[in-house]
Parts: structure tokens; C-alpha cells; sequence
């Protein structure tokens, strides 16, 4: 292991939803610059993984460690809970998270929602933060859009403006699920290369996606899971390029 | 506790007992009787108004030291509150539309008819006891509701106070109510021993001034001015 | 026009007891019931169960109870002390509980447990992706409430925040009991004085259905306003 | 619950305020309470239904009277509703000679008139919020499965939209079981007037007021875990949110 | 032209929101058995396409004629509206639609989400109407999902209880909106598999989508949208496999 504490760990996490064990003990490690691409059927637990590592979701079991710093627990009459919910806060502003659902703030336009947790989180002076903002856009190509209410947006118009608003707060940490899912091909590879130019950058990245191209291309190591499992994991050439299991395999094969 | 300024605790309007001019001031039997007292006494009073729903409570924590209200002295009463000597003692009366066939109220002519008393009134305990199994009781929480359900057809006759009858169905529809047979005020069970101030429990000593008080205003005859000025002139 | 037989100014008085009374406990009760609504929905254990006490208790009691209980309740309470040091130390003192502000603490006390229903309605029915959005963005709760929860939740509870300001209205007409005077206490004297039992309903009437537009119109502009970005109103 | 009952066993035991005759105008209040309480809410609650929709509805002949309604009946104290209703209408000439005098003459019907129009008016309001913030996606897959307007309010707008309201209906609910507490003003002994007679009889306001206070409370009881117990079935699709 | 009316026709359709025309003029015309993909870049108008369809959106001109029937417009003061509502529903009843954000009823289970129309709009009978969604739910993996609320679903297990309730209609022409974007490349290979066996069936289908593959394989003619206008339009072979218009190549070209 590296001297620098991992940006990422997470160690045999379990999450239960009533009877149904949706995680079975899962473990990552994500390495400064690291692109990290979990793929799986749907239904088995990926974006449940991502977002039990923001706490969104409370695991029932397993550790997270950002930067070295371990998320305390402790144990109330409802379950496991964070002992302090200060240090989580502290912890998410630097995780940012692009959601499945894209979850834009309704009551404000795109510009406010990019700006928001910069301003108001980080503490950024609101000039510095518009002018940030309005370059972003540009980059996910909606500099025209700024004024305009979520709702009024198209599905790939959100999930860029949602993309937008993760990059603003240029965290160290960026969680996507499913960040290209309501785009068309060519924005794909607009956003994808948004990404990439990130990862060179030196973030590190999450990504739940189910483009295989992208999987292959830019990320550093590969997660197949399967239900609540890693069934395979390691560099994308060998996940993809040499699947062991016959349900990865089968998974990966063509269907037309 | 010795007190120099009596507070007052009462409720407006009951005329002619206790009401306020247009200009907000207040008057009335009981206003000018409890001032006349405190004269005699040697102390002030002042005069807090108050709804009737806390008018005890608020005896009871201090926001006065008396009421003078109207209240019907009787024994159930005795035990929450202290009663200075009765300084008025109203007859009831029966009062019903001019038209009415009432002669004389009794079992046999209010059968099935419908009574309207003041709510928890003597008045509504006597006429509930007299005569509920015959008649229907209407509890009303004021005299001018039971002119309107008059008015209306749906009473036959009211029983009430009866300056407060007189003031509110003769003087002010002329003609168009009458009293029903006589006066009551027996027996004492009911009608028991009329109008007093009522005290907290332990002011003994003030309830005894203003009893003594009375003794001399009736004596000395300003009693009878104000009984005159209120009472008899306009009957 | 109606003669109001010399009770114009004192009704004008006691409306604007009304009015004053009416929002400074609306202040109040909307304070208590974003608190109250917090704690409901909160992970604290005992602030959920202490904002359930509150809100089944008080809205339990009927208010002219509570009134009382309050007022008088509270003045007995008061004068024991005052009594026991009168009786150890001889200090004579008589606290009075004001009635005006006794008046604005209980009707605020009553409606902050209805205003609470309405708030956690309300908050409920905000999308769990928005909060989530806010969570996952490293906002504190206190943050996430003021810029995320409350703005969408205000669409929610306007409908129900502004019928609990027209019952709390009318409340108001309870502090006769404690010994205001409020427009609808004006309107009773003057009832009984002249025997009139229509003629003072009017203007009280009137009195409420104009503050009413006042606040209709209030609360359309507070609707437009919270409900920019969810589609035409 | 245990301490009030051992409360009031005492209170019975010493006291002449408790008596028969007075326990039996309480008990007496809270059938006539009841029943007002009940009925009024269950007709507001059939007339708020169509009302909120009509309030929804984009023909002004249809929304503006709605609403005349709702801000008269909202913008005024129920006091004054129930006075006009049953003191007021005798000032209509002729009106004892029609048969709606059956209907008015006595003190039951009136009060339940007033009060099921001032409920409607407020649980009018309510829905019609709720209906409001029904999300537009979900209404946008009603129409596009070919869902008539009213279909589509009676599957898909107003169950959604009475779960939303739950809450600020159960409000109203209580609201209203204070509020029926001025049905003594028309000479109906409801609880709060049984409490009143006790207090004008014995000067004993504590006793009298405490007790049917209890009573209240009780009954709210009642209501609040009805209510509870409704949020837990209808809102189980609202993910708890932590 | 045929001589049974078509089951779907556009003619010169034209939208605008505020000053934004977004549709500027668009025709359509679907046989029967037709699969036909709106391809084109994000906010380029293919959703208000597919909206205007089914009239979610009024357009603002233009006419459109289901199975020979014209749907009848009136000017009012509001702009443009449909003459008779009823015609618009039995209309509706005839077009299934899937969302681009899935629009399950939040209040219902998955199971009743999917009977919902076809009992209360159709009139089938409910039995039958659960066997027939047990069906379909099996038919996309959702068997076991049956009685749960829409919020407890994964991203790819709402999409697909949309195309349940979708197909549970039977309708004679479907409006897919993106139908496979939150799903993993297995998945859209069966919810296409699916679509192809409807088209098979004789179904018409209209699909917003940017799975090429799908567009080249199964469709009978690929329209591309740009700016609100067809930029090309014809047999997939010849749009996808030789654009003439310099935007569709570039839309076009792999990005990775
Ligand atoms: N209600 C609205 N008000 C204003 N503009 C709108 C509204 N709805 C859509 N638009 C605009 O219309 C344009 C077309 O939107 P549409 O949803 O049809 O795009 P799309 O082709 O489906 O894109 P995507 O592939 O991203 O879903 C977009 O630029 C969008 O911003
Ligand atoms: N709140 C919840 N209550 C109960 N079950 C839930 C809840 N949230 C998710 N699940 C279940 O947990 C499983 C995993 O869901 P998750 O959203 O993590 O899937 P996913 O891998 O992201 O799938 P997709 O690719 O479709 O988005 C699913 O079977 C889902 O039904
Ligand atoms: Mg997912
Ligand atoms: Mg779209």
C-alpha cells in the first residue's frame, strides 16, 4: 500500500433492506487517480453500493475510510448510525455524487443549482463560483440553459446540468451513477472525455455505468457484481477482455 | 394582607346591574353600589372586566380581590369562593310573548312547552327541576338569544332575573312580551339568599368591611337612592 | 350603512387586538411548528417523542381550556412563590402574568402543535431525491433546511398554513376569558347593550373577511413564489 | 391513563359536583358532540371532494364561485355562521310556513348545516393543495394511457393527493371537535356547555373545565391514532427519509 | 399509399415554449409493423416529439391522424386545443407511452402500477388483467418485484416495470422514450429482444433511442432530429450506414 492514505476505502460493507440482503460484503480501494467502474445486472446493488458510500445509505456493517480518516459508527436502537454526523457533512463535500435520477434542485435554475453547495458548503464567493459555473456549463454544453428551471430541461439536458454540479465543487472524490445513461452517442463521448481529462487530472472517480466502451477505455480497474457481490474485479482488459465467470461472460456478450 | 386599593372583577354587560356607556365607561347597580362601599370603607377600587368563563379563575388567581357581578349566592357556591351578606335580592320572573295563553305557569300549562333559562342559572335549576319532566329546558347563553328564538317561534316562555327580563324584553320591545303570573322568590332553596360580592376564601377581614359597610349605606339611606335609581323609577 | 350606535371606535380597537394578537402568535406558532415538525422527523429519539407529547397533548386539550390552565394556571403558579416569599421574608410582591402577551404565548403555544402537523405533511411530501441531493453535496442539516427543505416544502404547506391562520384568527377571540378585549368581545357588549343581536355580527364579520383578502392575497403571492420550477401554479 | 383514573375515582368519591345529574349532562355532551363532530365531517368530507376539484379546474365559472364560497366560509368565525344559520333565517319571511322550518326549528340540524359548510370550506382548501402538488409525471402517465379527466382524478390525482393531505387534514378533524364546542350557543348541550353549567352552577371552573378537558383528550386520542394508524398504511410508499 | 389507414400520421408539426420553437415542422408516417427510431442529440426535441404525439405537449400546428382519424384542433384563447377531449383519450388509449423518466404511479405497488389502465381504461377484466401483468413483469425480470412501492426500485427495475405497464395495454401503436437508458447492455438486449417480437407481432412502435445497434437491427426506418427538424430520414442502411448530412456524420462517428 501507498504511504499517502487512499482517497477511498471501503472494507466488507453489508446492507440489508428488510429480509433482503442487497450487499453481502463488499470491499474497494480506490488509489489517488483511480477510475473505478462498477458494472452488474440491474438490480444488484450498484447504486446501493455508491450510495452507501456517502452514508445516503447506512450500511449495516463494514468500514469506510476517506483520506485515511475512518467514519466512526455507533450502535442505537435503530440500527448503526454515524457518531458524528459533523464529520459525515465533512466527508460528502469532498464525495461529490452524480445521481441515476439526476435529483437537480426543482426550485432552482441550473445556474443556482450548480452554485449552490460551492457557495454555500465550500464557501466560495458567489462571483468566483457564478464564473466557475458558467464554465462548466459550457463544457457539458449548456451555457444557454442556465436560467432555465430543471423541469424545462430535456432528460440528457439534466443529467449534464447534474454532471455540472458535481464538477463545481471539484471534489476529490466523484461518485457517477450512471452519468451518460439519458444521453445520445455523441454526448456520451463528450461527457466521457470530460471524465477522462478528470482522471488525468487526478481525481479519483466511481463510476456505476453499463458503457463497456468506457469501462474498458478509461477506467483503471473494473467491478462486476453480482448480486450484493464482487463476483470479478481487477484491470479491464482481463474483467472484460478475459471474464472468468459464466455469468459475466454472459452478460457480456452481444445481444444483436 | 391589608389592602388600600380593591380590585374589582367584572362582567359587562348585564343590565341594569352592570353595563358600559357607548364611551366605554362603566355603570350600573353593582358599579355604583361597590364604589359607594369603597367610599365608606376609605378605600379605592378599581374595575377590571372580564369575561364570564374566567371570572372566577382569575378571583382565584389574584387578578382581583372581589367580583361584583351579579352572582347568585347559594351553598354549592360557598365552597369556592367567600360571599359578603346578599346586597340585593331580585325576584325572577316568567316572561312570555304578549299572545301568550300562559296564565299562570304550572305543570299542567307549560306541558310540552319550551322554557328558556339562562345556563346554570338559578333560574335553570329551578325551572330544570320544576318542570323538566314536562317541558323542554333551552339553556341560552344570553337573555337577547332567547328574545330572538322568541321572535322566532321556538319558546314559549322564558324565566329570568327580573330586572334583566325587564330591561331586556319589556323596555326594549315595547309591547310585545309580558310577565306571566307573579313574581318568585321562594322558595330559598333556589332562589336562596339573592346577589353578593364574592371574595377568595381567606379575605375574611375585607368580606367583613364591606358587610359592615352595607349595614351603613343602607342605614344612611344612599342604599335606597341607588335601589330607587335603578329599580323603581322605571317600573 | 349600519349604525353602530357609538361602537365604531371601540370596535376599531378591539380589531386591531385582533390583528395584533393574531400575528404575533402566528410568529410564534410558525417558529414552534417548524421546530416541532423537525424534532418529529428527527433521528433523536427524544425530540421525536417530546415533539409527539406536544403536538397530541395540546391540540387535545380545547383551547379555552388550555386558556385557562395557562393564564390562570399560571398566575396561581406565580403567586405561590410570590406567597412564600411574602410569608419567609416578608417581601410583598405581586407579579402580574400581562395579559396581552399571555394571550399571544398561548394561542402561539395551540397553533405551533397544528403548524407542526401541517410542516412534517409538507416535509414529507418533498421528493427524497432533492434531500438526498443535499446530503450527498455535504450540507448540514441546518443548511440543507434552509436552501433545500423549507423552499420546497413551503408549496406543500400553504394550503394548510393558511387555514390554521384563519381558525387562529378567529381563536383569537378566546382571550376574552383572560380579559381582552378583542373586536369580537366589543361586539358582545355591545350586543347585549342594545339589544341588537345582528347589527354588531356585521362589522365583525366584515372586519374578518377583509383581513381575510388581505391574507388570501398574501398567501397567493407566497404560492406563486415557492412554486417556481414545479410547473405553471 | 392510570393516574387520570385514580384521579377522577377520587374526584367522584368526595365531591357534590360530580353528581349524577351532572355526570349525565357530560355524558349527554358527548353524544350530542359526537354526533355533530361525525356527521359534519363526514359530509364536508363528500363535499370537499368535488369542491377541490372544482377549485382545480381552469373554467372560471366553476373555480371563481368555489372559491366565494371557501373565503366567506373560511373568512368568517363559525360563531357567526351558526347564528345566521339558526337565528338569522327567521328574519326570512314565511320561512316557518315551508318545510324547511322542520329542518331549522330545532337547534340539531342548523349546527350541522354550519358546520359541515365551514368544514368543506377548509378541507376544500386543503385538497385542493394536495391535488395541486400531485407530481406532473404522474399525472402526464394517466393521460397517456387514455384516462378520461375523471378517471384520471379518481385513481391517480386523489389518491395521491389525499395521502399528502392526510396530515393537514387531521388538523381540520380536531379542529373541528374544538370547534363544535359553540354549538352551545344555540341551546345544544354539547360537552363544552355541560362543562359551562358546572362551572355556572358550582363556581368550580377547575373541576368542570379539567374534566371535560379530559374527555377532549381522549377523543383526540382516539383520532390522532386512527390518523397514525392510516399514515402508516397509505404513506408506506414515501420512503422513510433518515 | 396503403389502403387501410395508417395507425399513425404527423403532418408539419410545430412547437414552441415561449420564444424557443423547438419543433419547427416535423411528418411522420408509420405503417403497421413499422418500428421507426428518432435518433438526434440532446434537446434536439425528440421527447416533444414523441409528447406531441399523444398530445402530452399541444402542438402548435400541424395535425395529427391516427388509424385514418384526424384529431380535431379548435383555437380557444389559450392557443390551440384538442375539439373533443373524448376523441383525444380513445385516441391515447390506442399509443401506450414509456417515459424517459418512467412516470411509475408512486402510491401503487409495481403490480398494481400495471394493471391500473389496462382494468380502469380498458375495462378488462381484473383477473385476467393480474395474470396478463404477472406475465409481462416475468417477462422483464420483475417477477418477484410485484408488490413493491416505485421508490424501492433500482434505477433499471422502474424503467422496466414502464415497459410492463406499457405493454400490459396492447396497444396498436407504443412510444418508447429512451426505454433502455438505465439498463445494463444484457438487459437491453431483452427489453430489445422484447420490442422486436412486438414489432414481429405487428405492432407499430416509435422509439427515441441511442442504442445504434438497435436503430441499424430492428427499425424499418431511422429518423434523425436536429434543432427540431428531420435532417435525414429513410431505411437505417442507408441513414446510418451512409449519412449524407455532415451533423449525422459527426453524431455518428465513434467517439472512442
Ligand atoms: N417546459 C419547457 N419549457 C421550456 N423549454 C422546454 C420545456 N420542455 C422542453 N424544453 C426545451 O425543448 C428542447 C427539446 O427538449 P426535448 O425534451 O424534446 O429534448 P430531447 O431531444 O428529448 O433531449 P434528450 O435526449 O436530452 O432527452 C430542449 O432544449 C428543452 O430545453
Ligand atoms: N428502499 C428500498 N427498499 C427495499 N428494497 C430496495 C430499496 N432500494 C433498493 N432496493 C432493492 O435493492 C436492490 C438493489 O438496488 P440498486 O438500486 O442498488 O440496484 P442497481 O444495481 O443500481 O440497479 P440499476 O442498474 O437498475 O440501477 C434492488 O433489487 C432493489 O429492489
Ligand atoms: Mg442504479
Ligand atoms: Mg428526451
Amino acid at each position: 500500500m501507498a504511504e499517502t492514505p487512499l482517497p477511498l476505502e471501503v472494507r466488507n460493507l453489508k446492507k440489508r433492506f428488510g429480509d433482503n440482503e442487497v450487499l453481502k460484503g463488499l470491499s474497494l480501494e480506490a488509489r489517488q487517480g483511480d477510475v473505478i467502474s462498477l458494472i452488474g445486472a440491474s438490480g444488484s446493488g450498484k447504486s446501493t453500493f455508491l450510495r452507501c458510500m456517502n452514508l445516503l445509505e447506512l450500511p449495516d456493517e463494514g468500514d469506510l475510510i476517506v483520506h485515511g480518516e475512518s467514519i466512526r459508527f455507533k450502535q442505537t436502537r435503530r440500527g448503526r448510525e454515524p457518531a458524528d454526523w459533523k464529520q459525515v457533512e465533512r466527508i460528502r463535500a469532498k464525495l461529490s455524487m452524480v445521481f441515476q435520477s439526476f435529483n437537480l434542485w426543482a426550485h432552482m435554475t441550473l445556474l443556482e443549482n450548480v452554485i449552490e453547495a460551492p457557495v454555500h458548503v465550500l464557501g466560495k464567493p458567489k462571483k468566483e463560483a457564478v464564473d466557475h459555473a458558467r464554465a462548466l456549463l459550457e463544457r457539458v454544453g449548456l451555457a444557454e440553459r442556465a436560467d432555465y428551471y430543471p423541469a424545462q430541461l430535456s432528460g440528457g439536458q439534466q443529467q449534464r446540468g447534474a454532471i455540472a454540479r458535481a464538477l463545481a465543487m471539484e471534489p476529490e472524490v466523484m461518485l457517477f451513477d450512471e452519468p451518460t445513461s439519458a444521453l445520445d452517442p455523441e454526448l456520451v463521448g463528450d461527457v466521457l472525455k470530460v471524465m477522462r481529462d478528470l482522471a488525468d487530472e487526478g481525481r479519483t472517480m466511481i463510476v456505476v455505468t453499463h458503457e463497456m466502451a468506457f469501462a474498458r477505455d478509461v477506467s483503471s480497474q473494473v467491478i462486476y457484481l453480482h448480486q450484493g457481490q464482487v463476483e470479478e474485479a481487477g484491470p479491464p482488459d482481463q474483467v472484460l477482455g478475459n471474464p472468468r465467470s459464466e455469468r459475466l461472460k454472459q452478460f457480456l456478450a452481444p445481444k444483436f | 394582607r391589608d389592602y388600600d386599593t380593591v380590585r374589582f372583577g367584572v362582567d359587562v354587560p348585564y343590565e341594569p346591574m352592570e353595563y358600559r356607556l357607548p364611551n366605554g365607561d362603566l355603570t350600573g347597580f353593582d358599579i355604583e353600589l361597590g364604589n359607594a362601599l369603597c367610599d365608606e370603607i376609605g378605600i379605592d377600587c378599581t374595575w377590571t372586566v372580564q369575561g364570564w368563563d374566567g371570572i372566577i379563575p382569575g378571583l382565584l388567581a389574584r387578578k382581583y380581590d372581589a367580583i361584583m357581578s351579579s352572582m347568585t349566592i347559594n351553598d354549592q357556591r360557598r365552597k369556592q369562593v367567600l360571599f359578603s351578606d346578599p346586597y340585593f335580592t331580585p325576584p325572577s320572573a316568567w316572561f312570555a310573548p304578549a299572545d301568550s295563553q300562559i296564565t299562570v305557569p304550572s305543570k299542567q300549562t307549560l306541558e310540552g312547552k319550551t322554557i328558556g333559562v339562562q345556563r346554570g342559572t338559578l333560574q335553570d335549576n329551578y325551572a330544570t327541576d320544576m318542570f323538566g319532566d314536562v317541558a323542554d329546558i333551552n339553556r341560552y347563553s344570553t337573555a337577547d338569544d332567547m328574545v330572538l328564538d322568541m321572535d322566532a317561534g321556538r319558546l314559549d316562555i322564558v324565566f329570568l332575573d327580573f330586572p334583566v327580563g325587564k330591561s331586556t324584553l319589556l323596555d326594549s320591545n315595547d309591547g310585545d312580551y309580558k310577565i306571566v303570573g307573579k313574581m318568585i322568590s321562594e322558595p330559598k332553596k333556589y332562589f336562596g339568599d339573592g346577589f353578593g360580592i364574592a371574595f377568595r376564601k381567606r379575605d375574611k377581614e375585607l368580606a367583613e368591611k364591606f358587610d359592615a359597610a352595607l349595614d351603613t349605606l343602607k342605614e344612611n339611606g344612599t342604599y335606597d337612592k341607588l335601589y330607587k335609581k335603578y329599580f323603581e323609577t322605571k317600573q | 350603512m349600519i349604525d353602530l350606535q357609538g361602537y365604531g371606535p371601540r370596535l376599531l380597537q378591539g380589531a386591531w387586538v385582533t390583528i395584533e394578537l393574531g400575528l404575533l402568535s402566528l410568529l410564534l406558532s410558525i417558529i414552534l411548528g417548524l421546530l416541532t415538525a423537525t424534532a418529529k422527523m428527527s433521528r433523536s429519539w427524544i425530540a421525536h417523542r417530546l415533539g409527539t407529547l406536544y403536538t397530541t397533548l395540546i391540540r387535545g386539550v380545547p383551547d379555552l381550556v388550555l386558556m385557562m390552565l395557562l393564564f390562570f394556571g399560571g398566575q396561581i403558579g406565580v403567586n405561590m412563590i410570590t406567597d412564600w416569599l411574602y410569608y419567609q421574608f416578608d417581601i410583598d410582591i405581586f407579579i402580574n402574568i400581562n395579559e396581552f402577551v399571555a394571550g399571544v404565548v398561548t394561542i402561539g403555544l395551540i397553533f405551533g402543535a397544528y403548524m407542526g402537523e401541517t410542516f412534517r405533511g409538507a416535509f414529507l411530501a418533498v421528493d427524497s431525491g432533492q434531500i438526498e441531493a443535499a446530503r450527498a453535496y455535504g450540507m448540514s442539516e441546518s443548511l440543507m433546511f434552509r436552501r433545500i427543505r423549507f423552499p420546497q416544502m413551503m408549496r406543500h404547506a400553504l394550503p394548510g398554513l393558511s387555514n390554521n391562520w384563519m381558525v387562529l384568527l378567529k381563536t383569537t377571540a378566546l382571550v376574552s376569558v383572560i380579559g381582552l378585549t378583542d373586536m369580537v368581545r366589543v361586539a358582545e357588549e355591545a350586543t347585549k347593550a342594545t339589544h341588537e343581536p345582528f347589527t354588531f355580527l356585521i362589522p365583525v364579520a366584515v372586519i374578518y373577511l377583509l383581513i381575510a383578502s388581505v391574507s388570501e392575497w398574501g398567501f397567493a403571492r407566497l404560492q406563486k413564489r415557492y412554486n417556481v420550477g414545479f410547473g405553471e401554479s | 391513563m392510570e393516574q387520570l383514573n385514580t384521579w377522577f375515582t377520587q374526584l367522584l368519591a368526595d365531591n357534590e359536583i360530580f353528581t349524577a345529574q351532572t355526570i349525565g349532562y357530560y355524558a349527554h355532551g358527548l353524544a350530542n358532540t359526537a354526533q355533530l363532530v361525525l356527521l359534519s365531517l363526514l359530509i364536508g368530507l363528500m363535499l370537499a371532494v368535488p369542491l377541490a376539484i372544482g377549485r382545480s379546474s381552469s373554467r372560471p365559472w366553476v373555480k371563481w364561485p368555489i372559491f366565494l364560497y371557501t373565503y366567506v366560509f373560511r373568512g368568517t368565525p363559525l360563531l357567526i355562521q351558526l347564528y345566521i344559520i339558526y337565528y338569522g333565517v327567521v328574519f326570512v319571511d314565511g320561512i316557518q310556513d315551508t318545510w324547511l322550518w322542520l329542518i331549522l326549528e330545532k337547534p340539531f340540524y342548523p349546527a350541522l348545516i354550519a358546520f359541515t359548510l365551514n368544514t368543506a370550506a377548509y378541507t376544500t382548501e386543503i385538497f385542493r393543495g394536495a391535488i395541486k402538488a400531485t407530481p406532473r409525471g404522474e399525472i402526464e402517465a394517466a393521460r397517456a394511457y387514455g384516462m378520461s379527466q375523471a378517471k384520471m382524478l379518481r385513481r391517480i390525482v386523489l389518491p395521491s393527493a389525499f395521502r399528502r393531505a392526510l396530515p393537514a387534514y387531521g388538523n381540520e378533524v380536531i379542529f373541528m371537535l374544538h370547534a363544535s364546542a359553540i354549538a352551545s350557543v344555540v341551546t345544544i348541550m354539547d360537552l363544552t356547555g355541560a362543562a359551562r353549567f358546572v362551572y355556572a352552577r358550582f363556581y368550580a371552573p377547575f373541576d368542570a373545565f379539567l374534566f371535560v378537558a379530559a374527555i377532549y383528550l381522549c377523543l383526540t386520542f382516539g383520532i390522532l391514532y386512527l390518523f397514525r394508524y392510516l399514515e402508516k398504511r397509505l404513506l408506506a410508499h414515501l420512503k422513510p427519509q433518515t
